[in-house]
């Protein structure tokens, strides 16, 4: 199908989806499958409890914590206070890649590691905090690790055991060791969209700005919301290194504490992934005045468009023409790339069902190859992401959310120094520069694309059956349900194990695996011959508007 | 070093785990209620448990694995999780039709004390269960035990749901195969049938997490137990239980319910246990060991006396789940190696009594752990401290492989980085051979690649 | 360097072999003969021969290979190899009591002339051969075609000699497996009674070269085709023969002696060749492809949709025998995987001809060679023009996967230094899983060992 | 049963092995069977045609040819004129083990190569003369060898192709290369025996005193008939070395051209594998005057042995001392081991049937571990080999024997200098040196033992059920054999790929490995528990005399 072409009213197909649900499920979810109308100012319902038993792809509040946030620091000892399960499963899972850092090969790098208090029933019974503390100075003894981060887990909350004064009273005895507690326990919130929240929160409350060394050289920011997963940062950081620009801080990929510590100290902030950053981006511009502009580094043309927005805003010629010449030097092999791939992909559905910015971010890549994005959704977005910020006064809070702690940050008497005059920042914003802002997803998207949050697996079926998509992204555990449906799937939290996907040359790999995945002979051949002959229907069918 | 900062000392450790070898029960529920036919496994307690122990069951299997989860709030963790269970009951059954639900706890409802059996009876005393339909459950605290404890305390649940003792004895064997993978139980049915054993074999995990791609998805995939057969387990003449881990309470829950006698016996890993398994069962279904079974045994036994010269004397390291580790320790012992440092997260006195007693003889040395922090930081410098010549375990062990340059088989749960598993059995006397296999494989790959050049074989 | 004078350049060799991908026609007419029920093979020529098949075989299968010579000496090769036939025959039946003996020429009783019809009929006329047992033969020139013909030409010599055509056909299908290993010979007739086919299979080496260690040798092992079963095949309604260089020579007899039409067909290796297999198989016995088979090829579609990202684009190197190389090279391009360099010492124009028409659009520039002098050598100067990513082989290719490090799969005659392959088939969907499970073994080991810390994947 | 137990008698198993065979098979082979007696001199038939039909261990005239003799030279090409087979079959099959000489790892090795003309039927038909030269020049133009032989396989001789004409022809035409061929058709004498006579004879016309470069080094000496298998040699070298005996050239093991061309400038041969390198030997004493001595370095005492004869010929007090410190040294290790793997082997029996030297040679080592080899023999051994070489004028030549060449060798004009006065070498002959002598294996074996020379697979099945042995020495074509009767064999041609089994580390090496053959658990489960509980017979048996 043409890029232009208009995409089929899903309304049939939303009906039908909600046809199966008894009825109150089907008014709730309801709310969460948009067809999407840029006349319409639509609401989506977002951030929301998932309805028990309906299948979801949603994880818990734990996992964002220690999964996405605090997972990607190299030297800090992360450990998890609960049963073992909780600390296994995050162990290694994230292809969070970290290089060896100054040091070189013998540098600190805890993330090989699995930390737990393994808690038993005796320590559920009559409390784990013993336990926890001594597990602080196992770990403090063996490894010597500047930080130790504690993780509360489900039974942690209930049995009343005290993380942050055990973790404030080992900080104190251990004296050269940053110990700070997470209340991340998972029932928290309605997904990892708390866990993000509250990684904020304790990252900025015990780290950020606990070193005000300045940076020597200029133009000076951090990325937020960037986790290196499969190497993501390494090709961003190649990017600014080529470009002159410096990075303080990633929040959090390939992170040390001392950068956490510094981070502070940038002049600006880039936000890649909105839904788990943004608060940590709020407070740094209040307590330290440091302005925060939304970019997306997935997609060529958008990484090359985030590169002149950070010209723009340090205003300085030489940095934009750099700018430009790195720009110019990256895109022909960008182009030749696309360009082979676009033969194979053009026209061809995709489909998004992942995260809380990815499902966003990457339909880039798909456009650049000629492909139409029918439907897409967040996993843990919240109606920011999808309907963008202009829509954050009329969020309510609901009884989830409000139990998520909002720090009260106010200006640093000594070190609040705003980077830029509101004058300058709101030129920048009138450029279209994102400045404290997101649009969100559903701008992006094509009228008539079906828009689903927290999909469940029952809607997943109907839409494949509907759009029958050459692609479909999503995680590790929709990844065989979809493809023994006879649709690929391409993993957007791991990759498949590939990657990068982010900056010039993420893009061509992705357009290489894309091209892949399009020209993979198995898909034609699923029916045994002596069933039938005709090849099978997924792979070949075009999409019939 | 990928795992730089393991130091050689051995210090000990009263409450730190690190690298553990072992995860917690729901899992193994998870995995367990797979093996009925047309069952959804359901996870009481928060989002997370059930995703990350779908993503983990999916990665092992590169297949689908469908549950449902409670979703607990911060709401339901105070007043408790009725609400959301029988909310997801009742959708389960809606909209998805699976033939019953089993359920199992977490650390979370464990926690807050949500009692399973009053939940369910309200479930169905409300109509939230529809006619036909069936649901089991089994409590799994994810602070007692290990994925291993859940996996029987589901087999446990699965009988006390759906064993019926009539009185009318149906002259059948049942046998718990314990936590193996689907090719194992497939290979278990083979000899059965082979043997012309009557059996019914329960969870069954063949045909369900090893489906095939055929461009149609079948959420109730052809395989598992159908309820009618456990059912009927209830009144057969024997149980044989497959390690004492997995399977013994779920036969024990048997014999006291049903009056259905149990023998537990090893998982047929390896020549000894592989011959004690088939003698037990032609003993239990009266029959006699058909003839192939001569062949299938000698070819095992051809291969390790052909192959001896390779195997003799050297240094296994293992680790892994108790009822895999027994057999395969004493497997190794047949064929002269040395299981020289053995770790299991799973706790139970019996396993270090057991692996002393087996390796009393030939390694009176062995170094074996298991429960708290038994876990593969200490195998890893227990390697340190006495190296290897052979590393057998889940995939977390090449991290230790590659740091040490150790050969690799991987062996147990989760294998996350190769294929195989579901498809070839290690069980049975042809299991065996495959274990041979990859046993001499990778050190005769090492043998191949570090030979100068005057010494490179062209026959071993 | 074990192979350091290899130059890159290749000079075009008029003359000279080196390194041969191949070797002569007399050990495939022995291993022809085992397959058969109480066979003895013999080889008329000098004694060396004998040593060397027996040797090579032994090696392979790590298995007894028992057989005979008529020990030449100059006077023989003077005079003729009459004599010494006689004697043999009779030494023979007298001490080692086979049920029939399988006599092949050699290059020395080749071109001295001997004419094993004359000398056969003679034996019988000399009550040399004992009532009852019966003498089969064939000619095996090694100075034309290689092992392969001279399988072939044993089981041209097997039909010639065993095949009796009553006129009462009989509801049978004649599978001839073609040059195979044991277990694929196993896995075809498994595959075969699965479907309800009623076949007679012939040569059929399992249970002779893979048999059981139980302390007691048996000269007379009990697998091989019976004489009985070889016989009724003149009877069959269609002989379905696997491999147009092993198999066709032997059905072609069938058709011309006793009118069982016949249909070539590629040996089952891989996902297409066993499609058509399995259809030509139904077809053939009438009956209906059952729905198991549904799912042990959805099994294999499985593995390789899972697992694509690691085959697509990948360069294979292989080097072997036509009648497997065509299925395996067609089953690498089912995979994705670009088929680069190609050869086999076998001659046959259909050889290239078949490769280049499999590859035409995935792997228009193939390099591919066949018969005299497409030798390992050059193969090994075309790796080093053209790097893979995989190399395929006989044990002899470990030589060039070392000096190249290229990841190295063993796969055809002989396999000297690893163990597996008389037990484990590679035909079939199953075979298909375990020719997958090795390929992506060897380049995912490469992928951990030279991956970058940073880079190292614990998920694959 | 201990080490001076009486052998029981034999002579009834020997009656039902012959009572098996026809009339005129089994009075040939009551010649070759025989019951060792010390009293008697019995002459043992050997070297004789094999029966056709009664499956033999025997190899050709080409693989003693080229296999044996040729096959350990590094640098010289192996070219085999005939079909394909004959030189597949003889590529890396025997594990003659090679260093990279001094021009390090890129010095000349072309043993990982398999050379062939690969005759196909026109070449049989219109003679492959011309296929044969135009492969030489192309061995040559594209390894530039120093030398290249050409091996005639069974079909050359018959079709009348002359591989001497065209060697000489191709080696005026090449100019640098030695190339020379040899007529060792499979079918000509009995066994490989005749191969090695061929091939000794061949090596010293043409290559043989082509340098007369004197070493520099006292106590030169050549060490004939060792191959390297699996090192052998590099553990005699490593021994010589340290007592500083100069080896100028071991026939063939591990051995270059240029060692061959030089061998005649040592002043000492000794003689290991006396059948397939005597002929040099003569030879060479005869045309240079070097005597030669037969020397056994398998088993620790045998080496000792070897080494002090070296001394007492020399008559230097300083080597004869250094001699002594070597063996000094070397025993403690030699004896630790011995003794341990004692405990499993004393009173054990063993049975050794392969070669022309090393079932001989290897009964030292079974000696030394307390073990009683009850009965032996050799697969293409000769009269003398058995009884000793005083037998030799008695030995008829038959038919078989007449068409070996025998060179006519008279003394060198110049070149001739005998090294030892007939005086001194008779002295040491009465000292019991095997100087120019060899007295055979029978002398050394057990009264009853049974000799067996050629032995059939009958033989072998009857001799296993009648003695049980716990070690059976044989080949591969043996190993899965009698290993199915419950019986471990140990490979003496390849050392089941183990070895060095000679010298004083060699001597540890086959303890251990016979130490591990006899503890292996699994030969005492090789029956099906459900069949019966007892044990296999076959490991346990204690030989009841």
């Amino acid at each position: 199908m043409s890029e232009n072409t208009k995409l089929p009213d899903p309304s049939t197909l939303k009906k039908e989806i909600l046809a199966k649900y008894p009825a109150k499920v089907a008014r709730k979810r309801s709310k969460s499958l948009i067809i999407n109308d840029q006349k319409l100012d639509q609401e989506i319902q977002s951030n929301v409890r998932t309805i028990p038993g309906i299948i979801t792809q949603r994880g818990c509040t734990y996992a964002g914590c220690k999964g996405v946030v605090l997972g990607p620091t190299r030297d800090i000892i992360n450990l998890v206070h609960g049963p073992i399960g909780c600390s296994f499963y995050a162990w290694l899972t994230r292809r969070n890649q970290t290089d060896p850092g100054p040091e070189g090969p013998d540098g600190e790098n805890f993330m090989t590691y699995c930390f737990s208090t393994d808690m038993q029933d005796d320590n559920i019974v009559f409390g784990g905090e013993k336990k926890l503390a001594e597990a602080i100075q196992e770990a403090y003894d063996i490894f010597k690790p500047k930080a130790i981060g504690v993780f509360s887990t489900c039974p942690v909350g209930l049995i009343g055991d005290d993380v942050h004064a055990v973790s404030r009273q080992m900080k104190e005895k251990l004296g050269d060791c940053n110990v700070f507690g997470f209340s991340c326990e998972g029932y928290k919130g309605v997904s990892q969209s708390a866990g993000h929240h509250i990684a904020n929160n304790q990252l900025f409350r015990h780290v950020v700005g606990n070193d005000d060394t300045k940076p020597e050289s200029k133009f000076n920011i951090n990325l937020l919301g960037e986790y290196n997963i499969g190497g993501d940062g390494f090709e961003i950081d190649r990017i600014f290194n080529k470009c002159g620009i410096n990075v303080v801080c990633t929040f959090s990929g390939n992170s040390t504490m001392g950068a956490f510590e510094k981070s502070h100290t940038a002049d600006l902030n880039l936000v890649m992934c909105h839904r788990s950053i943004n608060y940590m981006a709020e407070m740094m511009e209040t307590k330290y005045g440091i302005p925060w502009m939304k970019v997306n580094f997935i997609g060529a043309d958008s990484t090359a468009k985030g590169l002149r927005k950070i010209g723009e805003y340090f205003e300085d010629d030489e940095l934009k023409a750099r700018i430009e010449e790195v720009i110019a030097e990256e895109m022909p092999a960008v182009e030749a790339k696309v360009e082979a791939a676009r033969k194979r992909s053009v026209g061809k559905l995709a489909m998004l069902f992942v995260g809380g910015s990815r499902a966003h971010h990457y339909q880039e890549l798909f456009k650049e190859l000629g492909m139409e994005t029918v439907s897409a959704g967040y996993e843990f977005g919240h109606r920011d992401d999808y309907e963008g910020r202009k829509v954050l006064p009329t969020i309510k809070v609901d009884a989830d959310s409000r139990n998520i702690e909002e720090l009260k940050v106010i200006a640093d008497p000594e070190r609040f120094n705003p980077r830029a005059s509101d004058i300058k920042l709101k030129t920048l914003q009138e450029k279209g520069l994102e400045v404290s802002d997101y649009r969100g997803m559903m701008p992006d998207m094509a009228d008539n694309s079906l828009i689903v949050d927290d999909i469940s697996h029952w809607e997943t079926d109907k839409l494949i059956e509907f759009y029958k998509p050459d692609v479909f992204c999503a995680g590790i555990k929709e990844k065989y349900v979809v493809q023994k449906m006879g649709i690929p799937l391409k993993q957007l939290h791991s990759y498949d194990y590939g990657g990068p996907y982010a900056g010039f040359q993420g893009a061509i790999n992705f357009y290489s695996d894309i091209e892949m995945i399009l020209s993979t002979t198995i898909w034609k051949k699923l029916k045994a011959p002596w069933l039938t002959k005709e090849t099978d229907p997924c792979i070949c069918a075009e999409f019939v508007a | 070093m990928l795992l730089r900062h393991t130091p050689k000392e051995v210090a000990e450790r009263k409450a730190l785990t690190i690298n553990p070898a072992k995860t917690c029960q729901p899992i193994g529920a998870m995995y367990a209620a797979l093996g009925v036919h047309g069952c959804l496994p359901h996870s009481h307690g928060s989002q997370g448990c059930c995703s990350y122990h779908r993503s983990a069951l999916t990665r092992h299997y590169k297949d689908p694995i469908m549950a449902g989860t409670s979703s607990f709030t911060e709401g339901s963790s105070v007043f408790g999780g009725q609400a959301n269970l029988l909310q997801a009951l009742a959708n389960m059954f809606t909209i998805y039709d699976p033939d019953l639900v089993a359920i199992h706890s977490t650390c979370l409802s464990e926690t807050i004390g949500d009692d399973l059996t009053q939940i369910v009876q309200k479930a169905i005393d409300d109509g939230k269960v529809p006619e036909g339909k069936k649901v089991i459950y089994c409590n799994t605290p994810s602070y007692i035990g290990s994925h291993i404890t859940g996996f029987s305390n589901m087999c446990t649940g699965i009988v006390r749901g759906l064993a019926k003792h009539t009185g009318n004895a149906i002259d059948q064997v049942n046998l718990l195969p314990g936590w193996v993978e689907p090719s194992d139980m497939r290979e278990m049915k083979r000899i059965a049938s082979e043997m012309g054993a009557n059996i019914v074999m329960y969870p069954d995990t063949s045909d369900v997490v090893d489906t095939p791609q055929t461009g149609e998805y079948k959420m109730d995939p052809d395989g598992g137990t159908s309820v009618k057969d456990i059912a009927s387990s209830g009144d057969s003449i024997k149980t044989l239980a497959c390690g004492a881990w997995a399977s013994e309470d779920a036969a024990k829950l048997l014999d006291s319910r049903c009056k259905v006698p149990y023998e537990v016996i090893d998982i047929p890993v390896g020549l000894s246990a592989t011959d004690r398994f088939v003698t037990a069962l032609a003993d239990a279904a009266k029959v006699d060991v058909p003839d192939s079974f001569i062949s299938e045994r000698g070819r095992l036994v051809d291969v390790i006396s052909d192959m001896s010269q390779y195997l003799h004397g050297k240094k296994v390291a293992l680790f892994g789940d108790p009822d895999q580790l027994i057999p395969l320790t004493e497997f190794l012992l047949d064929l002269d190696m040395i299981p020289t440092h053995i770790v299991s997260g799973t706790p139970g006195k019996k396993f270090t009594a057991r692996i002393k007693e087996l390796c009393a003889e030939k390694a009176p040395n062995v170094n074996v752990k298991n429960g708290e922090r038994a876990d593969m930081f200490l195998l890893h410098q227990w390697i340190k401290n006495e190296p290897v010549d052979l590393l057998i375990g889940n995939t977390y062990g090449k991290y230790i492989a590659r740091d040490e340059d150790i050969p690799f088989v991987r062996y147990g749960f989760p294998i996350l980085d190769r294929i195989g598993h579901s498809y070839f059995p290690t069980v049975g006397y042809t299991g065996g051979i495959r274990l041979l296999e990859k046993m001499l494989g990778v050190m005769m790959d090492k043998i191949d690649r570090d030979a100068e050049e005057s010494k490179f074989e062209l026959v071993m």
